[in-house]
């Protein structure tokens, strides 16, 4: 089972690389473009998220994206040591009806990959688990 | 990464040309150029999105935002888009309901 | 300083990610594209060195590539679990007095930026230490 | 990462165009295309390297042991390039000396 891991700092300027190596890792596994797309999305939502959270917070400790694949899928894990995030409140709205950025981001998550979870980690900061199947 | 921005004004409307991929990186420098052109009383903006190649909810969450800032002037904002991956972006989030889409920069100007 | 690090396993499909990878950090540090492809062209050696070594030896353990970058300098290290390898006889010749491809690499590497330096590491393995000054 | 590799007949020639990028991973691909000319009993081969955007070592190496193979036989490789980046690579090793290289397949085929 292969293993691709990439670390970045918790910062904006690194997310298009993040998204430029998993956009060539899901090609070498064969993905369709309609997939990669998706992934390229998903992964950048969650990095986003991260990013943001991390900047929010000041924390400086590196944001790791894991890459795993298999016959039957590819998993993706995005973790970070910011802070503890509640992601239950996924409809949120503002004071004009509009969806909040973090609503739209779950939205996008929930629907272009077979499977998104978010975990607090032990030590602090979030996982985000992203499932695709061939 | 750069974002290209090229505003060309029509008439009324002040049109934006986006060029590369709106992420938490440049999103920022779109959300800068929007408010600047309402600063200088664009009420109409068109944003064209032919040219952009990747766009997640931090451009969502931009476009949003300008929307908000022209309708407190009684004002526009609408999209050139054709592409389906960015078209999906926006039926996803439930977007196409907020903001007119269009297939050109003619139709979205009405000239 | 800004370190990012990527971990591939010691496998030639994945050398063009860290190709990929390593443009787009070079491009966002603002070198130009000279320098971009020559830091292309160097990380791909000290890759496909560890590569070449790793797969002889059937080692499955990660290349771990670690990007630093500062106002003066990108310092980029590429650091295996393979053998240890002699890295002094960087002018050997086959029977026919051609250059060997690991020769032609020492020299490429030697030549493209403006430090490179091999060293066997603690617990097995060989690191190499590329240095780009801005 | 895929490898153009594209092989035309031309007189008493095997020209072979490579498109994409040679390194550790594609390398081997050219090797056996190379071989497989040389035992089809093509001995004058040239390689067309202007759609090639990345060459490394194990691409140099690879197009070292076809020379040896075409050498064998009484045969020639010679190169397409004009590219500054891909002739730098050349240029280090020391192996403008020991390919011809040309700027054109006509030019590289004497047609
Ligand atoms: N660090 C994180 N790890 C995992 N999931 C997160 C993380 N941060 C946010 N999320 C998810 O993405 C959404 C974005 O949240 P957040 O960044 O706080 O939004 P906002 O832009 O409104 O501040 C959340 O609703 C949650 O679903
Ligand atoms: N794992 C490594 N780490 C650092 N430098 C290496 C490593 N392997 C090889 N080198 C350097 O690159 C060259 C390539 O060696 P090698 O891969 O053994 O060549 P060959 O293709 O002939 O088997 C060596 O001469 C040395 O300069």
């Amino acid at each position: 089972m292969a293993v691709v891991r990439i670390e970045i700092p918790p910062r904006s300027p690194y997310v298009g690389v993040v998204r430029l190596a998993v956009s060539s890792l899901a090609r070498s596994a064969g993905l369709d473009e309609e997939k990669v797309d998706d992934i390229k999305i998903a992964v950048s939502e969650a990095c986003a998220n991260a990013v943001l959270n991390n900047e929010e917070a000041g924390s400086d400790d590196p944001v790791s994206i894991t890459w795993n694949e298999d016959d039957r899928s590819v998993r993706i894990e995005v973790a970070d040591r910011g802070p503890t995030v509640d992601t239950s409140d996924t409809d949120a709205v503002d004071t004009q009806g509009f969806s909040t950025r973090a609503v739209m981001s779950y939205a996008l998550l929930k629907s272009l990959v077979d499977g998104c979870e978010f975990e607090p980690r032990d030590g602090g900061g979030m996982t985000t688990r992203l499932l695709i199947n061939r | 990464m750069e974002l290209g921005l090229d505003v060309q004004k029509t008439g009324s409307h002040a049109v934006v040309d986006v060029k590369g991929e709106i992420d938490v990186y440049t999103a920022p420098k779109l959300r800068e150029k929007l408010i600047e052109l309402v600063s200088e009383g664009s009420y109409d903006v068109v944003v064209n999105l032919e040219g952009v190649d990747f766009l997640d909810s931090t451009g969502l969450g931009v476009l949003v935002g300008a929307l908000k800032r022209v309708k407190a002037h009684d004002g526009s904002l609408s999209l050139v888009c054709t592409q389906d991956k960015i078209l999906k972006i926006f039926k996803i989030t439930g977007l196409t309901k907020v903001f007119p889409i269009h297939e050109t920069v003619e139709a979205a100007t009405g000239a």
